[in-house]
């Protein structure tokens, strides 16, 4: 995708091109700045480095392999993209998911948002420079990881959600470990709030910096914690609840502009960590009502052929809107997976609110997006 | 929400533009299936709607099925909540060519990374105006890469050697000022 | 953007202030963890792999996936873990074995390079002859010596004939009885 | 001028026979390279290998543990390492331009480095402000190195350590003659004595506006050599590092040392000027030097002198660890907005305490 502001390109203004690889990028991708001093004047976006044929790859393989390739479409959050699949076949082959099922799924989902939150904070920590709080959030992740590990087996490409429910049951305690790991961030919250979030130094670099306007955030179709940041209140999981969402309350955060506006960059840094909190809540709400019973749909088995037919759906993703479309023709093979991932509308605003802010607030402002590039380019 | 006053509404403006309505696989949506040449009066139609305000373009998705090239919106609104698929379809004029499609990018600007992706994948060529234009931007796949990898009559290349990976950005952006 | 300090002394006052508290802050919150004061600062990032870390392969989970281990004597070369691999990482050949029941498992080979430990083959395998181990260090320093072969190997054609062989008498045995 | 205050290392070449004849310049010569040899290099080893274990607690992790026994030898091995790099590219003569600029900068200092009562090579009335000429030229080379590449990093890196060189060394300059109106010299030794060993009678307590002046000339110092956490000149990410983003190996390693070298002198001077110099307890100095044991109280004036500056410099790293890193328009900013005014405050205040003093 290459994505040119549509402003004319002045001849006095100093060129410089970032990328594919660069510190200040958190992913490959190629920028193409004119710069007046030190000002951004314009900026062009180039995408493509990370593409890996995901979808012809699901096309090529039975159904059950698509679901690994999909742990592979955000490798930090694998979860979503397994949900999103199983969630769209489900529908084709009108299975249903047993209850137990569907709290565990909420359980991997919320934890799953957790430790992207903790290394979006992480990437955030480094555009800034600081340097301390990289490590403490990288350890209390890795308490989310272990989960993962005792429940699925693997610390990021989990590969655990099956059609009609998941590969094994929960061990013994998870549920207790993971309420224990809740208590354990709502402790450390206190401490990245003392030591980052309302240092001085932060607040100057974050707020007032990259502000998304809610026109923008309409036009270019942004979804998930960048859209809410601005103050567009949409929320998958509110709008349109899957997987039992709608039994529980929760409340979906909204940018305030405590730091400085609504919709800097400060913003949805502060509506991240108000996000984590939430989905805390919420797995406090889930732990209490994981009904005993069946993990996974017997009719499910290993022989199981997605009957011809097509579905759409949609979930919340860390990082916003994730919509899979799959098309079935009765094959052993998925006939098409189609992906929207919520990426791609975050690539597609930058060019249009980036010019104006300094270079030196670009790493700030690219690492506030909470840019999946994994995803973007499939 | 009345989907028969909408298609109704539709035939008033676009005469002949809608062709059926379905529902969309075993879910409760609605699926309208239009005439490949009008996506764009539709689409239009669509957005300014006042009942339904479709404004946002959450999905645009091409599947290939039986050689027939069938491209879904999956439309919807912030404002009214409201939510609909229209879905056209059309045929390459020879098996292995790119073929003309109508954009909608003027219409919701979020459709231009999905309609880009599209035309490298699958050789639609996603045009405003109806020109006769095919020049595929490359962007994922390699600059000489052969052939459009999700179209089902794909061959994967039997040596990679001859494709480049390195791909300069300027050339890139030539390619995007001449269209 | 800017800090427009001077346009209130006080206000300029106290952002000074505020900055040098916040920084203040920040410091002494970060400053037990060098005397490991608490418990929840006693936690560090552990020492791989000198010394071995204190998680051995007994401490991981028992659904963790490490390498993958084929016991051939159970295999019964039924190609289902080639044919779900989504990384195409295993390689099955398999010829007829010496009686009708058996069946010889010549080639086996993994490649742990293309392996994504999704573990879908071990899922799928009907004897339960492949399993995941608890080993995960899997570093070599040649690409191919990451493929791991479990095979009985190629057998010879004279082998191939005297089983063709003990076959056909096997069946003519059944046939008398 | 060089004849009194190089008495430590005549002291220790009377010991040696053979060395007990050269001439003077000889004896300069060799103060100079046995400073540099067994104070500042090993200095630069051991603050490193301090940097690196004690982020690396504060960071909740082991740090270096491989070289030797708790990665003891970490500074050695990284300077190997950085030795043995290949050149990437051949070396243009504005770079060797810089790195004659460079070297200047960091040998001309040593000279005028106070280490001790007996270690004053050069001690003029003037000597204090010696080391702004050596920080400016050090910063100037750090700009043309920036400006010798081709490349926009380095471009913005060598035009912003220039802005901040600029803006830093205002209130660092304010701030020194605070020390001065106190002291009535600028002279090392008379900045010195007018301290003790007890805390309560070092110049940063003495009254409240030295004390701003002791922070603003710390602070300032950072600013003007671009240390961290002040860093923003040479290490933001977004130009990857700026004026060192395209060296290598050894002139990597000349550049690293030229800024440990800046963070370090700041620092001796800092301890000099408002944390008791190289002041001992009970008359220890005068009872040693009656009895003549110059290079016994050379050594420990030495010792004292470096563990305050050592304490002092990870003081600074403490901070600069767990603070983000700051823009560099919110750098010149914070020098002439925050700190200059500051400053000034504090001659201000500074001077009217000196006057009253008198008038006492």
């Amino acid at each position: 995708m290459t994505i040119i502001s549509s402003e004319p390109v002045r001849a006095d203004l100093t060129l410089w091109e970032i990328g594919p690889y660069h510190s200040s990028l958190p992913a490959p991708m190629r920028l193409k700045l004119r710069l007046d001093g030190e000002i951004i004047a314009q900026c062009e976006v180039e995408t493509g480095y990370l593409h890996r044929g995901l979808e012809k790859a699901c096309e090529l393989h039975p159904w059950r392999a698509a679901i690994a390739y999909m742990d592979h479409l955000d490798p930090e959050v694998a979860i979503f993209g397994e949900l999103v699949l199983c969630l769209a076949v489900e529908e084709i082959g009108e299975i249903i998911v047993p209850p137990r099922a569907q709290r565990i799924r909420i359980i991997l989902a919320e934890l799953s948002r957790i430790s992207a939150h903790l290394v979006f904070m992480v990437r955030m920590a480094k555009a800034v420079g600081s340097e301390t709080i990289v490590h403490y959030l990288l350890r209390d992740r890795e308490r989310i990881l272990d989960l993962f590990e005792l429940v699925a087996g693997a610390r990021f490409s989990l590969n655990f959600l099956r059609f009609g429910g998941v590969s094994a049951d929960i061990t013994d305690g998870f549920i207790e470990r993971v309420l224990d790991v809740c208590d354990l961030i709502r402790i450390r919250i206190k401490e990245y709030n003392d030591i980052f979030t309302f240092n001085y130094g932060f607040l100057k670099r974050s707020s007032f910096v990259g502000k998304i306007d809610p026109i923008l955030v309409k036009s270019s179709g942004m979804t998930g914690p960048n859209a809410r940041a601005s103050g567009i209140s949409f929320d998958v999981r509110k709008d349109m609840p899957y997987i039992g969402y709608d039994q529980f309350d929760f409340e979906i955060p909204l940018g305030r502009g405590e730091g400085g506006i609504v919709g800097d960059a400060h913003d949805r840094f502060l509506l991240r960590l108000r996000e984590i909190t939430q989905s805390m809540e919420l797995l406090k709400q889930v732990s209490d009502h994981v009904p005993i019973g069946e993990f996974q749909n017997e009719k499910i088995d290993k022989e199981y052929i997605v009957p011809p037919g097509e579905a759409y759906a949609r979930i919340e993703s860390s990082r916003g809107l994730l919509g899979c479309h799959v098309v079935s023709d009765g094959s052993p093979c998925p006939s098409r997976i189609q992906l929207r991932t919520p990426s791609v509308a975050n690539l597609l605003a930058i060019p249009q609110f980036v010019s104006g802010i300094r270079i030196e607030d670009l790493p700030v402002v690219l690492a506030s997006l909470d840019l999946g590039i994994a995803e973007a380019d499939r | 929400m009345d989907k028969n006053a909408l298609v109704s509404r539709l035939n008033k403006i676009i005469p002949g533009g809608v062709l059926e309505t379905r529902r969309f696989g075993r879910s409760e949506n609605t699926s309208i299936w239009i005439e490949a040449q009008a996506v764009q009066k539709i689409a239009m139609a669509l957005k300014m709607d006042t009942e339904m305000k479709l404004d946002w373009l959450e999905n645009l998705s091409v599947v290939e099925f039986e050689k027939v090239f069938i491209v879904t919106y999956f439309l919807r609104s912030l404002i009214t909540r409201h939510s609909l698929v229209i879905r056209a379809s059309a045929v390459p004029v020879s098996p292995g060519s790119e073929f003309l499609f109508p954009s909608v990018r003027n219409i919701w600007p979020m459709g231009l990374p999905m309609e880009e992706e599209a035309e490298e994948m699958f050789g639609i060529v996603f045009s405003l105006n109806n020109e006769t234009q095919f020049q595929v931007k490359v962007n994922r796949l390699p600059e000489n890469w052969k052939g459009f990898p999700l179209r089902k009559d794909y061959v994967f290349p039997s040596q990679f050697e001859d494709i480049t990976h390195s791909r300069s950005f300027n050339k890139s952006n030539q390619k995007k000022s001449s269209l | 953007m800017r800090i427009s300090v001077f346009s209130n002394i006080a206000s300029y006052i106290r952002s000074v202030f505020r900055g040098a508290w916040s920084i203040a802050e920040s410091c002494t919150t970060a400053f037990p963890y060098i005397l490991r004061w608490g418990e929840l600062r006693k936690e560090i990032t552990e020492g791989y792999p000198d010394p071995v870390s204190s998680k051995t392969a007994d401490d991981l989970p028992p659904r963790s996936r490490g390498l993958l281990f084929n016991d051939i004597d159970r295999c019964t070369g039924c190609k289902e873990c080639e044919k779900i691999c989504p990384a195409q990482c295993i390689r099955v050949e398999e010829e007829p074995g010496a009686n009708n029941s058996k069946i010889w498992v010549s080639v086996y080979d993994v490649d742990f390079s293309r392996c994504i430990f999704c573990g879908l083959c071990v899922e799928v395998c009907q004897p339960a002859s492949l399993v995941h181990t608890r080993q995960y260090e899997g570093a070599a320093y040649h690409l191919t010596d990451l493929i791991a072969s479990f095979g009985r190997g190629q057998i010879t054609a004279e082998q191939r004939a005297s089983w063709a062989a003990l076959r056909q008498m096997s069946e003519s045995d059944e046939v008398t009885l | 001028m060089m004849s009194e205050q190089n008495s430590w290392i005549i002291a220790w070449c009377n010991s040696i026979s053979f060395l007990s004849e050269i001439p003077g310049w000889a004896h300069a010569l060799l103060a100079l390279i046995s400073t540099y040899c067994l104070v500042i290099v090993p200095s630069g080893a051991l603050m490193v290998y301090l940097d690196r274990k004690i982020s690396a607690d504060l960071q909740a992790r082991v740090g270096p543990n491989r070289a030797g026994p708790a990665g003891i030898l970490q500074p050695l091995a990284d300077l190997l390492k950085l030795l043995q790099k290949e050149a990437t590219k051949e070396s243009s003569w504005r770079q060797n331009v810089w790195l004659s600029v460079h070297t200047m900068a960091l040998y001309s200092t040593l000279a005028v480095m106070p280490l001790g009562s007996m270690a004053l090579l050069v001690d003029t009335e003037m000597s204090a402000f010696i080391p702004f000429w050596s920080a400016l030229v050090l910063a100037l080379g750090t700009m043309l190195l920036g400006l010798s590449q081709d490349s926009v990093p380095g471009w913005f890196g060598g035009i912003r350590v220039a802005a901040q060189t600029l803006a830093g060394s205002f209130p660092a300059l304010i701030a020194l003659l605070c020390v001065g109106v106190r002291a009535g010299n600028f002279r090392w030794s008379i900045l010195a004595n007018c301290q003790d060993f007890s805390p309560w009678s070092w110049t940063f307590l003495s009254n409240p506006f030295q004390f701003i002046a002791f922070i603003v000339f710390v602070m300032s110092g950072l600013v003007l050599l671009a240390i961290p956490p002040l860093d923003g000149g040479v290490s933001m990410s977004d130009i990857h590092g700026g004026v060192s983003s395209h060296l290598f190996g050894r002139r990597l390693s000349l550049f690293r040392f030229g800024r440990f070298f800046g963070f370090f002198f700041w620092s001796i001077i800092a301890v000099v000027l408002f944390l008791g110099a190289w002041k001992l307890p009970l008359q220890v100095s005068e009872g040693l030097r009656a009895q003549e044991a110059f290079r016994f109280l050379a050594t420990i004036e030495l010792i004292w002198l470096l563990a305050k500056t050592f304490f002092l410099m990870l003081f600074i790293t403490w901070v600069a660890r767990v603070n983000p890193r700051s823009r560099v328009d919110q750098i010149t900013d914070f020098a002439w907005k925050v700190l200059s005014p500051f400053s000034l405050a504090a001659l201000v205040g500074a001077s009217i305490c000196a006057g009253w003093k008198a008038f006492l």
